[in-house]
This record gives C-alpha cells, structure tokens and sequence, in this order.
C-alpha cells in the first residue's frame, strides 16, 4: 500500500462528487457531493502528509481546517437553501438561475 | 463500518493492510456513487454517511486516529443530521423524478476525464513513497496551538461567523 | 495481524456483548423491581423465584414476536436504523474499562472515541423516525436529533474539564489519577454535568421527550415491534449503564476505593459494578419520581443553563489549574455554582405568588353569592 | 398535520384530534367526538324509568352515583316525591366519596399526561379503597344502580361508620403524599403553569363548569348557588383558582378532594335514623310536565331535562353533560401552544368520552 492507491482513491471521490455537483438539480444534492469532493481532499492531504516525514502535522492540521470550514460552509449553505425553499418553493437549482425575483 | 475501522488500526504489514484498505474504498466508492445516482434524497444522505465513515477508515489507516475520530464527530453528528433536518423541512421528495439535469452526459464524460487525469498523474508521479510517518496525538495538538495559532483562531471566527450568518439567513427568510 | 489475534478480538467482542446482554437483563428487571417499590408495588413476581427470570421470558417473548412491516416504510433504513444505533452503543464498550486493564483496548483517547461515537445513534433514531412513515415517529425523530445534538455540548464541556484535571483521555489514567480523592469532590458541577446531559442523551425521564408515550406514543420506535424493537431497547439500555459506568468512571473514582487494592481485578470489578449499580438506580429513582419536559424548556435548560455553565466550568477549572488553586478550594467554587444555579432555578419556578395562595376557598357568606 | 386518537394513550377514550402543526407548535386542531355514541338519550324514552337509572351509571363512568342521584332528584321533582333523610345523607355521602373517586383518577392521569408515572399508581391505590367502600356498601365496583328513585337501595351496612372514619383517615394521608409529590415539582409546574390559560369571561362563554371554571376565578359550585339535597347543611368552601391555567384546574380538584373529605365527615355525624327509601311502585308513572334539574358532578353541572306525557316511560330526556360543554373550549385552549401541552390541556380538563358522546 503506498501513496499512490490513496490518491486514486482521491481522485476517484473527488470525480464523484463533481460529477454530483454538475448532474444533479437539488440544492441538497450538490451540497452532498461538495462534502464528497472535501473529503477527498482531505485524505490527500492526509496521506502526503503520512508519507511525508516532514509534513507531518502539516496535512492533518490543515485537515481539521479543511473539516471545520466544511461544517460552516454547511451550516450557511444550508440556511441558504432554507431561505430559498421559503422564497420560490422549491431547491431547484435550475429554477432559480435567474439573478433577481 | 464499524469492524473495518477496527481491524483498520492493526495496519502494520502491508499486504493485510491493503485488503483493508481495498476494502474500505470499495466502501467510500459505492457510497459516493450511491450519493449521485439515488433517485432519493434522503438515501443519498445516508449513502454520504457510509461514505464518510469510509473515509474515517482511510483516516485510521494513515494513523490519523484524531482524524478519524473528528470525522465520525463532525459527519456523522452534526452535518448528516443537520442535512436530514433541512430535506425534511424542504420536503425535497418532489424531486424523486428530477434529481439529474440536462448536463448530465457533459458531466459524466468530464468526471471521467478528470479521474482518468489525475490518476495517470498520480501513477506518473508516483516515486514509490512508502516512508510512512506517524504522528502522536499530543504532537497534533501542540502543534495546532503554537505553529498554527493564528489560522485556528481564525477558523473557530469563521465557524462563529457562519454560525451567525446561519442564524440571521434563516430568520429572514421566516419574518417575510 | 495474525490469524490469532483476530480470533482474539473476536472472542472479547463475543464476549463483551453476552456480558453486556446479561447486564441489560438484569438493568431490566432491576429497573421493574425498582420503580415498582417506589411506586409500592411488588414488580414482577411470578416468573422463577422472585420474579428473576422475568427478563428471560420477556426477551423470549420479544424474540418470538411477528416483526410487523407497514405498508408505507422505506424497508432498507427501517431495517437498518435500529443496527445504526446499535452499534455505536456497543462500540463505546471497547474502550471503557471495568477494573485496572480489564478492557478490549485502552484507548489514549477513549474519551473522545466515546464521545465520537456516542453520536452516531442519532443518525439511527432520526432514520428509524423518518422510515416509519409515521408521523409521531417522524416527530419523535426531529426530537431526538435536537435533544441529543443540543446536550452533546454540556457532556463534552464537563468531560472537558474532567480530562484538563487528570491531563488525560485515557480512562484508566482520569482513574488513576483519582486516587486520593474522587472528581465530584473537585466538580459537583461538572458531575452535575455530565449526569444532566447523559440523562437527556439516554433519553430518560425527566428527559424522555422523543418516546415520551402520552404525547407521540414511544416517538421513533412506534412503528418497530418484535426483535427489531428488542434492538432498540438493548441499546437504550446499555446506554444506559454506558453512562452510569462513565460517570463511575470519571467522578467516582471508577474501581478505586478507600481501603480495597486497586490492583486486583476481582475487587476491582466488584467496586466498579456497585457504584455503576448505584448510579443507575439514581437514574431509575428520576424516572420514578419526575414528570416529563417540554421540547422548548428542554431545550432552553440545555443552552441558557447548561451550556453556559459548562464553560464556566472549564474556565474555574482551567483558571484553578494554571494559579494551581488548593482543590478544595475548587471543589467550593464548583459547588457554589451549582447550588446557585438551583437556587435560581427552584426561585423563578417559583415566582408565582405562594401557591398556597393561588388556589384560595371561596366563602359565600362573606361576598354575594353570584359574584361574577 | 398530526391526527391524535382515536386510539392515543392521552386521550382518555375514544377521543380525536385532528392538529395542524408547524413543527411542535399546534396552529390549528379540529376535535371530533362521538366515537362512544350510544345513544342513551334516546334508549332511556324505551325503558321505564327505573330502568333509566342504569343508563345514567353508565354516562360518566367515573362519576356513576353523581349521575344516578342527578336523575333520580328529577323524577323526584316531577313527582312531588318526599325522600327520608337518611337516604339524603347517604346519597351524599356517596356521591361525595365518587367525586373524590374521579378527582383521583384524574390526578393520577393528569400526572402520566405530564409524564410522571408514579402518581398514578399512588392514587388509584386510595381509588382501589374507595371502589371496595362502594362494592360493600351497593354491590357493584362501578355500575351501581344503588340510588333509586325515592331513596337509596339498601340501608349502608352496620360499620359502615367505622370504616368509613378509617378510609378517610388513609385518604387524608394518601391524597397529601400524591399532593407532596407531584403539586409543587419544578418540573410539573414549568408544564402545567401558565399553560392553557382561560379567562373568565371566556371560560362563561363557553359554558364550562366546575372545577375547569372555578379554576378561572369564578365560584359557581351548585352545591353553593342552589343548595339540593341536604348540601345546605354542611359547612365547605369552594376553591378557586386565580390564573384559569392546567394548574389551577388540577389543584382546585387536589383542594376539592379535602372538602369533599369534610362535607363526608360532617354527614357521617349529622345522619339520622330512619328508613332510606320512600316505597314506590315498580312501573312509575309521573304527572306529565316537564323538569329540568342540575347537580354538581366531579366535572362540572350535570343537567337532566325531562319531559314526561304521563306514561311509564320519559317521553324525552336531554342531559346536559359537562364533559361535553367543557370541551368546547379545547380549540381556543390549545392552539398556538406545543404538541406536548395539547396532551396536557386535554388532561386538565378532564373529560369522560362517555358522557361526552353519550
């Protein structure tokens, strides 16, 4: 097991969750496959950092920041999308891509 | 989940621990795609679930055990159940019939590009790196509060302010 | 990892929870015997010898019973929910020791992993809920989900300090490092706490608001019958004896005791066991003497009173710690603050006039008769 | 949207609530009644008039002797009928004895509402008590059919006074340990303070009675305004509460239970020797007229109207239940409170679905 099966793994979450962003039309949707697309940045930055003698708090440190903007971004996104779903109805990203209602 | 992350922290030989690992990232994998192609949203958050306690099992095999800890607190406590408490107050079930859009061929055919890329990057790359480093958990913290003082701090403001903003967005929207 | 040592984890896992059953099927019959005495009845007296093998037969029963699936369930979370919150409540008994080095494995960081893991059940209850289809489960759900969210915090607050005081989160060292004198000397508060919160995560009386019966009739698990509900009910229950044996552990000096060798497993275990016994009964004698919160007072107790207080709690101890404070003088502190809070509490529970006064007899003689 | 019963535990009976809820809140309810319809109004114009007393037991069955006495004082009225004094303090006796039977029963249920479930295993044991008192002295535990027209069955048995004196010596003392341990609970009073608050004026409008309005500060208490039977002869008071909240409608019927105690001791000294029933024929025939006639019922002004042609049977009966009338008031009472204080407002105003549907 080396780095390089870690950053496949990476890579294949991280095509997962931009394909979810890119595919999908609920808002919660997206969302999801956002958290997906973190974490795969998290176990990239989580295994050089592992395999990486002199990184080797670096990675996880930057780890945590990454979990913790993640949960903000969640807690925001989500109020937005509740404020969305009060305004027009509905969390359809492809019904509100116009600038102003 | 909750085996695999146990035989998981044994990783010391390489062949066992990279059955565990195959295991695991099947796991993440499935879930993941379960999370972008289940036609239910509520599914597809539980499928997020699964994934993400997976990725606490990769966690654990790169002996991040704070890590792997920190992500079943913060995924599976809080941001799952907080995702379940806005679909359900969305009543996003109408969308059981139209959760893909009309990009979905151009998205799948640049996910697949992508992935193709990055991991012909990463074979390319790959030096045959297998020094692994472990890291204590008292070393993570002392680390967290001297070197990256300023940047913690500034992340527990960030988490202060989204949480605010949290607040006011959804109070708004229920005055109007 | 060798074939033996899997054999090994596997066996301690079989191990832990056919111990762990037992327990449960004595916290069952306990709790019955219990309540049933303080409600001046006699409990279950009719199977075997003063009713002991109760538990038996209702776990037989249990068994035996048809698992009814509604129409309108989603099958796959129905099913799954009550193992989601199975499971943690199992997990956190590998770190959770019963006497000096009788644990699967004694995590460095047990007490985090705990916590970890401790909230994951919520992700069961809130899918049991939703999956039913029902809309007191769904309702009981989004109870839990706040509930146990909200009184995550003043269990990690009082945990928090515990673990600056003992410079640990490792178990058997907060244990250790209460050898001389047990931490609710030095934390009322924070056992206050911790007790509080652990309540409300258990879900128990005074704190039983997502199966609170009269009101959405037993919340996430209406809809469950048979052995998926007996999975429900294991876990609460070893929940239960979870969090009497945490604050054993972490307040009340776990196995040690003035006087026995901490050392020996046997007496070890047997201290632990009475003192988690104790506890539980404390949680049984709650239930047998409270009414029920509501969702809102529940949920202000828990950020205007409780999360409040857990900081202050982290902030005398970690100010007692850093002027290196006698202890004594924080065990002071600590119970002054707690003994205020109730005193302030009990006062505006209170600030209606004199109830003596508040329902007052009406005399006829002394104003006309139809006065209204 | 939250549909509550038919079958809830908290809804004492055959009881349904349809609510629309925004989250806990409850922004609308819809009550629907009559699942235990069974048509007693019109069965008693088929049964002589005896016979109606045991359609009566069965109306509020918590509360059977007050329901018999109610009925029996009407035909009594209609008729013109004497009844010996013995029965009359019998009768009240009794009657007040199942007023604290009911407001036992109340207390116990009010209290598994709130969520506490040892007062109820406290207060139907003194209940337990009170129904063997009454299985000795008229035979049955509920259904009684003991207070006839013109008087009472049968003579009380010959300790009666005894046992009497020694039940409420144990009522006494179980009514002030329920009372210790539940009236004043931190908990039991953030629950029950404050919550469902009605007016006066309100509560007047309503048309709701008894305890659920003295409980808002008015005194009406029929034993009070328009003295029957020999109530004019004891020495009680009312209680009544100040807010008109879940509070004061539970501790005006703890106080109750006290006076009732008092009513009942004062009757055990005062009762006279004598007959207890004035003989009657089997097949009554009253004059025709019509009476309508009203006694104080644990739950608040129960009120029979007869009319009568002259034949053995009632041409028509009406009851005015106050089960029924204090129901009225449950729409205004719970919305806009929590789901959880729906449950409790229901309890404090102590329905009985049988006298509601009848």
């Amino acid at each position: 097991m080396s780095l390089v099966h870690f950053q496949i793994l990476s890579a294949a979450l991280f095509s997962i969750g931009l394909y979810g962003v890119l595919a999908r039309r609920s808002a919660v949707l997206i969302l999801l496959s956002i958290e997906l697309m973190l974490n795969a940045v998290n176990i990239n930055l989580i295994a050089f950092s592992a395999y990486t003698e002199s990184l080797a708090s670096t990675g996880q440190v930057i780890a945590i920041f990454v979990i913790t903007v993640a949960a903000a971004e969640v807690g925001l996104a989500l109020a937005i999308i509740i404020n969305l779903f009060r305004s027009k109805g509905s969390v359809d990203i492809d019904k509100i891509d116009v600038m102003r209602w | 989940m909750g085996s695999t992350q146990e035989s998981g922290t044994e990783g010391g030989v390489l062949t066992e621990s990279l059955v565990v690992f195959l295991i695991i990232s099947v796991v993440c994998v499935a879930g993941g795609l379960g999370v972008v192609f289940s036609r239910n949203v509520i599914h597809a958050t539980f499928l997020l679930l699964v994934s993400l306690m997976g990725v606490a099992g990769i966690f654990l095999l790169l002996l991040a055990e704070f890590l792997a800890l920190v992500q079943v607190l913060i995924y599976g406590g809080a941001i799952t159940i907080v995702v379940l408490f806005v679909i359900m107050l969305t009543k996003s079930d109408e969308f059981e019939s139209l959760v893909d859009n009309s990009q979905k061929p151009l998205a799948f055919l640049i996910s697949i590009g992508l992935f193709v890329v990055m991991t012909v990057a990463a074979i390319a790359a790959d030096n045959g790196n297998t020094v692994r480093a472990s890291l204590k958990f008292s070393d993570l913290g002392h680390s967290l509060f001297t070197d990256w003082a300023i940047p913690f701090e500034v992340a527990s403001l960030v988490l202060l302010v989204a949480l605010i903003g949290a607040i006011v967005i959804s109070k708004q929207g229920e005055e109007e | 990892m060798s074939l033996l040592d899997l054999l090994k984890t596997i066996s301690a896992i079989m191990g832990m929870l056919t111990v762990l059953s037992v327990i449960v099927l004595s916290l069952t019959l306990l709790e019955r015997k219990f309540i049933g005495r303080i409600q001046m009845r006699k409990g279950p007296n009719r199977v075997g010898p003063f009713g002991l093998l109760q538990p038996v037969a209702d776990a037989i029963k249990l068994v035996a019973k048809e698992d009814i699936l509604p129409t309108w369930v989603d099958k796959v979370i129905y099913w799954v929910s009550p193992l989601v919150v199975f499971i943690p409540t199992f997990m956190i008994w590998v770190t959770i020791p019963v006497a000096r080095d009788v644990v699967i494995r004694n995590l460095d960081m047990g007490l985090f992993y705990i916590i970890a893991f401790s909230v994951l059940s919520i992700v069961g209850l809130i899918s049991a809920g939703w999956a039913s289809a029902n809309k007191y489960a769904i309702i009981g759900g989004f109870r839990a989900a706040a509930q146990l969210i909200s009184y995550e915090i003043p269990i990690i607050l009082s945990v928090l300090a515990i673990a600056m005081l003992a410079g640990s989160l490792n178990l058997e060292r907060i244990v250790d490092a209460q050898a001389t004198k047990p931490y609710i000397f030095l934390q009322p508060l924070g056992a206050f706490l911790f007790l509080c919160g652990g309540l409300a995560e258990l879900g128990r009386t005074p704190f039983d608001i997502h199966p609170a019966e009269s009101e959405v009739v037993g919340g996430p698990f209406v809809e469950y019958s048979g052995a998926h509900w007996s999975v429900f009910f294991l876990a609460e229950y070893i929940n239960t004896f979870a969090i009497a044996a945490l604050t054993t552990l972490l307040f009340l000096g776990g196995w040690l005791f003035p006087g026995l060798p901490g050392n020996v497993t046997a007496s070890g275990v047997l201290v632990f066991l009475t003192k988690t016994y104790l506890v539980v009964l404390v949680i049984f004698w709650f239930r047998g003497t409270y009414p029920r919160l509501r969702i809102d007072q529940l949920m202000s107790l828990g950020w205007k009173v409780l999360v409040p207080l857990g900081f202050i709690n982290v902030v005398v101890t970690a100010v007692a710690l850093k002027t290196e404070l006698p202890e004594i003088i924080l065990g002071l502190i600590s119970f002054v603050i707690l003994a205020s809070t109730f005193w302030i509490i009990s006062v505006r529970m209170r600030t209606a006039p004199k109830p003596e006064y508040t329902v007052r007899l009406y005399d006829p003689s002394l104003e006309g008769l139809n006065a209204r | 949207m939250v549909n509550m019963g038919p079958q809830h535990p908290s809804t004492h009976g055959v009881f349904r609530m349809v609510m629309a809820v925004d989250g806990e809140v409850v922004v609308d309810v819809e009550p629907h009644i009559g699942y235990l319809h069974r048509g007693s109004e019109k069965l008693s114009e088929n049964e002589l008039y005896v016979q109606v007393v045991t359609l009566f037991d069965r109306l509020d069955y918590i509360s059977n002797l007050n329901n018999e006495m109610v009925f029996c004082r009407s035909v009594e009225k209609l008729m013109g009928l004497e009844i010996p004094e013995r029965a009359e303090y019998i009768r009240v006796i009794l009657c007040e004895l199942n007023r604290v039977a009911s407001h036992l029963l109340f207390f116990g249920t009010f209290g598994l509402d709130a969520g506490a479930m040892t007062p109820v295993m406290y207060t139907f044991r003194e209940r337990e008590k009170i129904q063997s008192m009454f299985e000795m002295v008229t035979g049955a535990r509920m259904m009684h059919n003991y207070i006839r027209i013109g008087g009472v069955k049968n003579d009380v048995p010959e300790d009666f006074h005894r046992r009497m004196h020694e039940l409420i010596a144990e009522l006494r003392k179980g009514i002030d340990e329920s009372d210790k341990l539940l009236s004043f609970n931190e908990i039991f009073l953030a629950r029950t303070k404050g919550i469902g608050v009605i007016s006066a004026d309100k509560a007047i409008n309503y048309g709701m009675t008894g305890p659920s309005l003295r409980a808002s500060g008015i005194p009406m208490d029929i034993r009070k305004d328009e003295p029957y039977s020999v109530y004019d002869r004891f020495d009680f008071g009312i209680p009544i509460g100040e807010n008109g909240d879940c509070w004061d409608r539970y501790y005006v019927r703890v106080e109750e239970m006290r006076q009732s105690m008092k009513i009942i001791e004062q009757a055990l000294d005062q009762i006279p020797e004598g007959s207890t029933i004035t003989p009657t024929r089997l097949v009554l025939r009253p004059p025709k007229g019509e009476v309508y006639v009203r006694g104080e019922n644990p739950r608040g002004e129960l009120g029979v109207y007869l009319v009568s042609d002259g034949a053995d049977r009632p041409y028509r009966v009406k009851v005015r239940p106050p089960s029924f009338c204090n129901l009225m008031a449950i729409k205004e009472l719970i919305k806009g409170t929590y789901v959880a204080d729906s449950v409790v407002i229901l309890g404090s105003l102590d329905i009985v679905l049988g006298e509601v549907d009848r």
